[in-house]
């Protein structure tokens, strides 16, 4: 079996615009699954509402499409009802940490047995292009026409802060790493949270100059900075270039965890 | 096993051209019934995974059919292994 | 045995295992019951961090299987409403429990009130059937806790218990039956679609984890629960089916109790005013006072009025300004007299006896 | 026969305790009916705090108290509020170390506060003492029946100390209605 | 012009200088184009984190003086209903725009609907009156923006733009007035307590930071805006204050245009289904079609229904399953046919000659 | 003029239990504001429900007691709409951290001058008593009769890491430091947050055996630790007491802010 | 007198564009009435999207077109969609490189895409070469009027290759119109 | 300055009887009207505040005010000061 067996095939293609990094992150997310040698009838992927959280659809498991920013809430009803059921959520920039904020923090803290990937494109792509609270400083979108002025959320560091057991971030670019990554997170007792950058070429490339999705797979490839070589300019403060996307592991622990099978 | 990329979920992103180290996928020139420029393939049968999947019994590399957005890559079984022919699938 | 309490007791008796809330007075004993009692019996009990939370953990507790319930006042209901509407699309059975304080806003959190009747029925966007039981005592808070539940798994949607501040803090004499008739949840058949229907709208239960490998959205869905969202014809087919499932149930599932049928003023009551017009009743038989006492008030049994062949008004005491009073205008042609009654007590015998006057001198 | 109960005291004294007690026990173990409700409010912390029982042999159907026969009053700020209007034929116990005023209506005076500071020791079980003062004043309830509704309801540890306060209570209140 | 930018426009004109959004189609246009406007003309744009911090910034920001705006679709109203429920407490002026969209839930988000009509009369918890507008073009979409900020600030009380997605997505010629008549907030009087009302209902707006160091609060209060939650008396009047204040200007702020009052067979319309009714009639002069085009659908106008003394019959084409058609019933004695088109498109001229055909037949 | 002038003298006695710490926080603060030399008639104090909302109630200027959990965002269109106020937030562990949790974040990442003091009594108290998200592990609630077993949050670490420009914890027996530390914040452009460990004699105490209101404040002063002190213990890899009370100042920078007077 | 137009294509054509200029013109340079509306949904985003103006000269009341007297088809996903089932006296102007059905009503094969690509060297254009058509075959509006109207509405520095190629569209439409 | 004792104010909790550094609070033993046992105040004139607030023109000390959690503690212009004089106030 291969990750492309968990696929619904009857409903694709699907409705990402052409060079979306959801395909690939849904991509690499499935073939960690199937890595686990998970069973397709015991686990459920759970989403809220925006582009990235379509993924869920195109999966062939039981999957749940809630509301815009309730993901974890909703994963939470199920895991604690059913700590046998294996849970992963798929949710997007805006879902996860702007109306689902408070979701985020407090699954992290019960360290919900779930592994969330989001799908963390600065951008709201769904409703055409609005600006979410990850979008960089000066970026343009269809709310920040005059360039974003609000400072930007760092999802790893409030995912730490919170309670999190485990905690990575990576690039659409990264696919391996990303794969393993994720097995990581199937496999720790608690909730993980891997951040992925992603690429949406249609409104946050469109508008800041990323239009083209092979300038997007080079524009992740070449910002990209190993967690240990950041940590290590910063322990000799030497200079960070402020777009670097640290990548890597940020935290993996065993703090005491809910919904894990007793 | 043949590399074939499935027409009609292919979105002509382009991305597998960048990502095969063996340069196997080429930008697409002649758009299809839904617009779309699939890339053309330059002689898969070089692909490792094309080329040692039967022996190995899973898939090797994959790199572009784990980054293809689309789901569009994917390996058909070819039964007898036939070298020297080349299929230009798009 | 007190309202709220009695309430949790009939949740457990009904099969409810799992339980997600948020404290808000009145009705956190019904929280506080459960935190108690879940762990005891194999159940799941967690506070969840907000009313949109609690009802999301309930919803998906219950694809899973579980019997689930949540329990919140006001202003955590109107927090509910988004996923009400979710729990409505995808048919999820579950049972909201809201005991009534005063409102608007955050009115008066410790008196009672049934300001929230209408919310319940039209409360989150779109069009939507809801069914609402009301209480009038604590054994009630009971049994129809336990009949909310039952609906809820027949007719795979939420279902209400929109008690009051007075009936959910009261504690009266209580008799737990030896046996509660219980409805389970109807499975899906393997070779139907998770959204297939029979004749009643009502299609099987695709529990999560047993193989159905079903896909649940709130946007507008096929059988399959693949989202079609720009198909006129399955929107409007789909909004039909979830409306009247419930709403053609509406002679099957009423539920009230008629006292003198022979009566020109007719009482139409829900709830804790029920206790009062039943105290008036009682003190005056001559009067010739009839009652209508609903304890399930949405989808309204219309047909019930009919059951008072002479009257010549009909008189509804709430706490509220007039919000099923509204609901009888619609259905008959003499005149209906709202009697609200607002700032969190009982209606007084002597308010009703007066506006008896009112009506009849009219 | 209905008969309706009125408590009040301020936050802490254990009103709506003691209001849940006889409640309990006329339901439990007298066989009768019995509604217990409340002033919920965070009114209720600071100010007077106010409980009402009704009790009948059949049931009961108007659940709420307006005009009560029985008063029980434990704070000065309850008399006030709750207690001042009280109808000319109604029965007053009031804590006499803590209520100042005197109504117009027939009363005792119980030291409840008093006894349970001195001689039993504990300020708390005060609201017990002002209950069997009621139950050998009034026969509400059975004095069988108060008793096992208090082993019932009070903590673990504590049930001799109630049952003392409960009876100096019934001492207090046979006295008054002397 | 586009009907949702059109909206943000006659904010402007209105003298709105602070929006605080979150986006949802098909409403995210409004926002949009204060995006872009507002740091123009000295005005605040804040996109926040949900909705239900979109109308807790407009209503603080209300409070320093500023006239606000939100704009949403139905998920994000029935997540704003709590604090719309403290507006109309707190009676704070603000204006909400919602752009209807297919329910219930997710449902269709780029159709059309008009599902939301009772749930803006109803959906907070607790009795309540509301203002609501609704639009059946773009220049409505301008002027009805302007006439929502008035009547808000007229009433010190939040008001609704009831749009659908038909009218705010539609682009069509419109004229933008050299001059528009605003109403501006009337200030508190020193000397007057804040909560103070007048004859009309509605007290003067104690600004902050002017000295008036006043107390808003959601719980009940009385006039000098102080919690006091356990008297019924005063929660009884407060809120039939709250209540009556619009409910008594029904008459006065009635919005609606007759369009040949001899008829028998009325329509009553609003929004975009107004437009096939229009066509319609104006198509078919011989059929004796009356229209009675509601601009203010809530308070609802009962006395323009008398307006036509002929009718025999009401038909009442909305997109939702007859919400308004319900509260016309309450009001008349002829038959009320209500005309519910779902799924999002605009009723057909052809339907809506069935329907009359079949409502003549009855 | 003393603090004591800031006071609605009018509402007093305040609805507060016996004892409880809301009192003598509400003085800090209006003991700070009034050494700032704040007017009260361009100064509003915000809050959303509980019994720590109760505060701004007691307090002779604009005050807005809002819904529960929403203080921050209704603050958030005060100040943006008009920076020249000055705006003070009041809230409680469960409105800042169970159902307001989202506006903190958002809050502390606009970094928007405001203030917030949340009075952490770790319980909902007027609801009577349930669990809160900064209920400890093990402790009686109402809804945790067996003894809380979710994991808590560290509200000073969420502040941080979401952005705030100050950051303080303090308890309700440290009156000056408190006193200094909001004081501090109101001179701290963007978002000062100053936790202050408050005592809930009647609910968190009474199931908790912290009953007694001055056990409470020996409670606080023998569990609280220094956080310089807490550091060094660390950095020395030496034990910290679990139910150590870390005090002090965490974090004060000049991260760009929002409605700040230009 | 009322004209109905359509126009569809694939999501990044410009047809909303095309549609959203067209209207323009009518209303702003022509003094005529016209309404704009359009499919959306995330279907529109791969599938075929469409976009449809009403032309009048008196204010017009039905706003939405049901039955086209004009349509403009830019892929053959757009034709099966929205194109197959035009009325038989119906004039389309379709792309002929992307549409591969030919209608029953009469119709223009406009090489859109192919100049947009070839003699000007953008595909972008192609819906601007269109709209040229369009206006050259049907007169909808006037050549000044859509003129004015495209260079409001495209990006500055790219109004040049706009107005060559609605120049461009002239030619095809008169062409084809011969 | 005199340090009095709101009445009506103090609810009891013995908070001010914990920091006075010259223990000038003492708990309380009448309950008053309310039922509160408000403290007594042991020779208040010792009290920082009471003595040089009149000279330094600003609030001394001042933990008690600070700390008690009901606005009970405040102070009252004397005239003339009055060093002798013992007020309790409770
Ligand atoms: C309550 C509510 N508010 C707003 C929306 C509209 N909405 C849908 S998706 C979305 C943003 C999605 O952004 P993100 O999560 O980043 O997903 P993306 O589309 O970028 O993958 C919004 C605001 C909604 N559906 N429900
Ligand atoms: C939407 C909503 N949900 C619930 C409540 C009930 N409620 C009022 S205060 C409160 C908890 C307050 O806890 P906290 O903020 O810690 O304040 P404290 O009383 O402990 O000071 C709750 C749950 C409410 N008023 N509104
Ligand atoms: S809009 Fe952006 S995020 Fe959404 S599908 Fe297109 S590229 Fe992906
Ligand atoms: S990566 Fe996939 S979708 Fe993109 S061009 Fe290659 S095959 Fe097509
Ligand atoms: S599997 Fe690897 S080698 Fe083969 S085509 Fe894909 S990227 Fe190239
Ligand atoms: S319940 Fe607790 S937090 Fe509330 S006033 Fe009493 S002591 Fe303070
Ligand atoms: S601290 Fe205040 S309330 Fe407490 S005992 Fe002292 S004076 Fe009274
Ligand atoms: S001000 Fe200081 S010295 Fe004076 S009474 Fe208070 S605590 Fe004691
Ligand atoms: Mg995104
Ligand atoms: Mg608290």
């Amino acid at each position: 079996m291969s990750f492309a067996d968990w696929l619904r095939a009857d409903r694709l293609p699907h409705i990402w615009c052409s060079g979306c990094s959801n395909g690939t992150i849904l991509n690499c997310t499935l073939a960690a699954v199937e890595a686990e040698g998970w069973d397709p009838d015991r686990t459920v992927f759970v989403s809220g509402i925006g582009c990235s959280s379509r993924a869920p659809g195109y999966i062939s498991t039981d999957s749940l499409h809630t509301t815009h920013g309730r993901a974890l809430a909703f994963a939470t009803g199920v895991k604690l009802a059913d700590p046998s059921l294996n849970v992963v959520v798929f949710t997007g920039d805006g879902d996860l940490a702007a109306i689902g904020g408070n979701h985020f923090i407090h699954a992290c803290r019960r360290n919900i047995d779930l592994t969330v990937v989001c799908m963390n494109n600065l951008i709201y792509g769904m409703t055409g292009g609005q600006g979410s609270p990850t979008t960089p400083i000066g970026a343009l979108s269809t709310t920040t026409p005059y360039g974003a002025s609000e400072p930007a959320f760092d999802l790893v560091a409030l995912a730490v802060a919170a309670g999190a057991n485990h905690v990575a971030r990576w690039t659409a670019y990264h696919v391996r790493e990303l794969e393993r990554a994720v097995q990581t997170g199937l496999e720790t007792p608690g909730l993980s949270f891997i951040e992925v950058r992603a690429g949406c070429p249609t409104n946050y490339g469109r508008k800041n100059r990323l239009r083209e999705v092979t300038d997007l797979a080079e524009y992740f490839r070449t910002k990209s900075m190993l967690k240990a070589k950041f940590d290590r300019l910063v322990a000799e403060g030497r200079p960070v270039p402020s777009d670097a996307i640290v990548v890597g592991e940020f935290v993996r622990r065993s703090n005491p965890a809910m919904g894990v099978v007793p | 096993m043949k590399l074939v990329i499935d027409e009609n979920r292919c979105k002509g992103c382009n991305l597998c051209t960048l990502v095969c180290p063996y340069r196997i996928f080429r930008p697409g020139t002649r758009a299809n019934r839904k617009g779309v420029l699939v890339p053309e393939l330059d002689r898969p049968e070089r692909c490792t995974n094309c080329r040692l999947q039967g022996l190995y019994g899973r898939t090797l590399c994959g790199v572009c059919q784990l980054t293809c957005p689309d789901q569009a890559i994917g390996w058909v079984r070819e039964r007898p292994y036939e070298p020297a022919k080349i299929e230009v699938e798009y | 045995m007190q309202g709220n309490t009695a309430s949790a007791e009939g949740a457990i008796a009904a099969g409810c295992r799992f339980f997600g809330g948020y404290p808000i007075t009145p009705s956190t004993e019904v929280a506080e019951a459960m935190a108690r009692r879940m762990p005891k019996i194999g159940g799941v009990f967690v506070q969840m961090e907000d009313e949109i939370a609690s009802i999301a953990a309930v919803i998906g507790a219950s694809w899973t299987g579980k019997k689930a319930m949540t329990s919140t006042s006001g202003p955590g209901f109107s927090l509910m409403l988004e996923n009400i509407g979710f729990a409505l699309m995808t048919e999820t059975p579950l049972v909201i429990v809201n005991v009534q304080r005063g409102g608007p806003s955050t009115g008066q959190p410790t008196m009672s009130a049934q300001g929230d009747m209408l919310q319940c029925r039209f409360g989150s966007h779109g069009d939507m059937a809801v069914i609402a039981l009301a209480p009038d005592s604590v054994q009630e808070m009971y049994d129809l806790t336990v009949k909310a539940f039952n609906l809820a798994e027949r007719f795979r949607c939420p279902a209400f218990l929109m008690a009051d501040e007075i009936i959910g803090h009261m504690r009266e004499r209580i008799e737990l039956p030896d046996h509660v008739d219980v409805v389970d949840r109807r499975p899906l058949e393997s070779g139907h679609l998770p959204y297939e229907a029979g004749e009643d709208g009502v299609p099987g239960f695709p529990v999560f984890g047993t193989g159905h490998r079903v896909h649940v959205t709130g946007l507008t869905h096929d059988e399959r629960g693949y989202p079609v969202t720009t198909d006129p014809v399955l929107h409007e087919a789909l909004v039909r089916r979830l409306v009247g499932k419930v709403e053609n149930a509406r002679r099957e599932i009423a539920d009230y109790r008629v006292t003198n049928p022979d009566a020109e003023v007719v009482f139409v009551c829900y709830g804790s005013p029920a206790r009062a017009v039943q105290q008036v009743v009682a003190d005056h038989p001559d009067l010739g006072l009839g009652i209508l006492r609903l304890r399930l008030v949405w989808p309204f049994p219309e047909h019930a009025l009919a059951e008072f062949p002479n009257a010549r008004v009909f008189l509804v005491p709430e706490q509220n300004l007039g919000q099923v009073a509204r609901e009888v205008e619609r259905h008959v042609l003499v005149p209906v007299v709202s009697v609200p009654k607002l700032g969190g007590e009982l209606h007084t015998p002597a308010e009703l006896l007066r506006a008896i006057e009112e009506a009849r001198s009219r | 026969m209905r008969r309706e109960l009125r408590l009040s005291g301020f936050g802490g004294q254990g009103i709506m305790l003691a209001a849940v007690i006889v409640g309990r026990a006329a339901v439990m173990y007298d066989g009768m009916y019995a509604v217990q409700t409340q002033v919920y409010g965070p009114e209720a912390r600071g100010g007077a705090s106010m409980a009402a029982v009704v009790f009948d042999d059949e049931p009961i159907l108007y659940p709420k108290v307006s005009d009560p026969d029985i008063l029980v009053i434990m704070s000065q700020e309850g008399f006030e509020k709750y207690g001042a209007n009280a109808r000319a034929d109604a029965l007053m116990l009031l804590d006499r170390g803590l209520v100042h005023s005197r109504p117009s209506c027939r009363y005792y005076e119980i030291p409840a506060t008093e006894d349970a500071r001195g001689i039993l020791g504990k300020v708390i079980v005060a609201n017990i003492v002002m209950l069997g003062a009621l139950v050998a004043s009034t026969g509400v309830v059975s004095r069988e029946a108060i008793e096992r509704a208090v082993l019932d309801q009070v903590p673990k540890g504590t049930e001799d100390l109630n049952l003392r306060a409960l009876r100096q209570g019934y001492t207090r209140g046979e006295e008054a209605r002397e």
